[in-house]
């Protein structure tokens, strides 16, 4: 039972690690800007999910679970606002200087 | 302050307490009742009254849409990161902002970049028009999906459908 | 604690760094991020030789840090007021303007 | 070993892109992730506690900081410094090399000289159970070693002093960015600042025997002022209302008048009569740094309740 349980744990902590290279992998690929920000706030935050829900497997006490839990969604709201004001801020100082970033030719 | 208001900062203290609880456990609860006295306080002092309430009865529906969809949208990027021809075809849209000012306002504008293959990328000043930046197809229903979820989850229309 | 000795090479190149920028950089605020990285080279000297105590990094040392950090702060925030009213009265970034266009 | 070489090669390689070439602001950012890495080095030697004050102060606060100088000094329009010339750098490249080269020295004939018999460290560890403290690094601050801690408590607030004299009384208070016209921002302010208001408080009540204390808290609540600053909930004032002044100086008056009452009853001077005095000496000392970090950023001798 402990066994399988920490071998689950385990698996969400891989899954967590594999979400945060998709990401990584994103962060470099994607070709501008607003793109690479998809791949931040999207894999890190089912990256950080996994990861948050494997440790409190490993820790097997409710008050450590709620406590990553809490973690979790303020990783969560600080990363989708700052994916906002980035994306934002990408975009005026596009419009500033006439390009257009992360526009799909029209 | 209006009854709503304290309802209101109430709730936040609960929260608050509940917070107290979660870093500290039972043993000084006094310490945390006087640290969550403090923050809701700070609430009072920083909140915008709103006529619309959440109905936490319709949480475990939205959480639930919440999580399937950020799942989706994380191994939506992850299948586009990793694919040797980088399937991403970038496109600006704009969408009419329905939901009022405030929180489901901000909801939606944080919970849209968590979707499959949409980002909120400028909200204009008056909150009525959201620019979404999509990198795939048909990223208008995704807006307008979570609108329906978040207007229904504060009980601002009767179905959680668009 | 393992491998102070890597730590104290990474000190080393840090003040090392901070010290060519210090000389070298002609923009103040380049200059005072220099000093801070210098400081930082500083506390991990100080941390990795006072070393473990009964199985812990030493409180002493630590707390001697912890103080560190906070005094850096106040002393970077006074200088960077100084660099500010520096170039509002002199409308300069630079200790020496002369030889900015010296070429 | 991996790791520790992962992170110290790190640190090298970000401070490097901090300080040579790039733009100043690409530096900047630099600086700041270098603050962060310098984080989990903390962390990964042992220390959370300085893992803790290096994010919010070290990396947090002096980059916001270093931040805002930046854009004042854009808008002031001074002149740019130029690049320096390469004969310069020739010379600065040897004293740099012989410095690198005398850190190293001493610090690997420091390192290589441990005893592991710290002998300070070791009596302060079995003292430190009559204090009623858990946290050595708060022992040490507080009780063992208290005259520094006042003495610091006492610097950061003379530099506030001379960082408002250096301003002089005709730029009463410096420019801020306008606020971002998000409508994002009141509901962020709302959600954060309670919490974030809790967590200080859990901090500085932990620190007696966790790691924590009055310095992380006190850079938590830096943190929630920066924000409400630069989002326009509270802006500069051209004067200190009483109750400022009061909270810039409460941290030195409370340990003075803890450490001065116990000459009265006729103990040594400073000395902490209690764990109570240590809760209120490290409360005082989060307001006062806490406060006096904000109205640094701020620039300005008071606070308002909202910028115009």
């Amino acid at each position: 039972m402990s066994l399988l349980l920490d071998a689950f744990a385990a698996l969400l902590l891989l899954i967590g690690a594999f979400f945060y290279l998709a990401g990584t992998v994103g962060l470099i690929r994607f070709p501008d800007a607003l793109s690479r920000l998809h791949a931040l706030t999207k894999a890190d935050n089912i990256g950080l999910l996994s990861i948050c829900a494997g440790s409190a497997l490993m820790a097997g006490e409710l008050r450590v679970a709620l406590l990553l839990l809490l973690i979790w969604l303020m990783a969560l709201f600080a990363a989708t606002v700052s994916a906002h004001l980035i994306a934002r801020r990408s975009l005026r100082d596009a419009e500033d200087s006439g390009a257009d970033a992360g526009k799909s030719p029209s | 302050m209006n009854r709503l208001s304290l309802l209101r900062a109430g709730i936040v203290l609960v929260l608050l307490v509940l917070v107290w609880l979660i870093l500290d456990g039972l043993d000084s609860l006094l310490t945390g009742l006087v640290a969550a006295v403090i923050g809701a306080s700070l609430f009072v002092l920083l909140h915008v009254p709103r006529p619309y309430h959440l109905r936490i009865w319709r949480l475990p529906r939205f959480v639930l849409f919440f999580l399937v969809e950020s799942v989706r949208g994380a191994v939506d990027v992850a299948w586009r990161a990793f694919h040797p021809a980088l399937p991403i075809v970038p496109a600006m849209i704009d969408h009419g902002v329905e939901l009022p000012a405030g929180q489901p306002r901000m909801l939606l504008v944080s919970v849209i970049s968590l979707l499959p293959g949409t980002l909120s990328a400028d909200l204009d000043s008056d909150g009525k028009m959201l620019k979404v930046h999509a990198i795939s197809e048909d990223p208008d229903i995704a807006v307008r999906t979570l609108q329906a979820q978040i207007a229904y989850l504060y009980g601002l229309i009767g179905t959680p459908r668009p | 604690m393992n491998h102070p000795e890597i730590w104290m090479l990474a000190a080393a190149g840090l003040f090392g760094l901070g010290l060519y920028s210090l000389i070298i950089a002609r923009h103040l605020l380049r200059q005072l991020i220099a000093i801070k990285i210098m400081g930082s080279a500083v506390f991990l000297v100080l941390v990795v030789t006072a070393g473990l105590v009964d199985g812990s990094l030493d409180g002493i040392a630590q707390a001697l840090v912890l103080t560190g950090i906070v005094i850096a702060v106040a002393a970077i925030a006074f200088a960077l007021a100084l660099v500010v009213s520096l170039a509002e009265t002199t409308g300069s970034i630079s200790l020496n303007p002369d030889d900015d266009d010296g070429r | 070993m991996v790791i520790d070489v992962f992170l110290a090669l790190g640190l090298v390689v970000l401070a490097w892109q901090a300080l040579i070439g790039g733009s100043l602001f690409r530096g900047i950012v630099m600086f700041i992730v270098f603050g962060m890495v310098l984080t989990l080095a903390w962390a990964w030697l042992g220390s959370p506690d300085l893992a803790m004050a290096e994010a919010a102060i070290g990396a947090g606060v002096t980059g916001a900081l270093i931040m805002i100088a930046y854009w004042r000094l854009r808008r002031i329009n001074a002149v740019e410094p130029r690049d320096p010339s390469p004969a310069r750098s020739r010379l600065a490249l040897v004293i740099a090399v012989l410095a690198t080269g005398l850190v190293g020295a001493i610090g690997l004939a420091a390192v290589s000289a441990l005893t592991g018999d710290a002998t300070a460290a070791r009596v302060m560890n079995e003292t430190l159970p009559d204090t009623g403290l858990g946290n050595p690094i708060t022992g040490v601050l507080i009780v063992f070693r208290n005259l520094d801690t006042l003495l610091e408590v006492a610097v950061v607030l003379a530099a506030y002093i001379a960082a408002r004299a250096a301003l002089g009384r005709e730029s009463a208070d410096l420019p801020l960015p306008p606020a971002p016209d998000t409508p994002l921002l009141t509901p962020l302010v709302v959600t954060l600042a309670p919490l974030t208001m809790v967590v200080a408080i859990y901090l500085l009540k932990a620190g007696s025997q966790y790691p924590g204390g009055a310095f992380q808290a006190s850079a938590l609540l830096a943190a929630l002022g920066v924000l409400l600053v630069l989002t326009g909930r509270v802006g500069p004032a051209a004067a200190a209302n009483w109750l400022t002044r009061a909270g810039l100086v409460i941290g030195t008056l409370v340990f003075c008048l803890v450490g001065l009452g116990m000459l009265v009853i006729g103990a040594p001077l400073l000395a902490i009569p209690g764990i109570w005095a240590v809760y209120l000496i490290e409360a005082a000392m989060m307001i006062s740094i806490g406060l006096t970090l904000v109205l640094l950023f701020a620039g300005a001798p008071g606070l308002s309740g909202k910028r115009s």
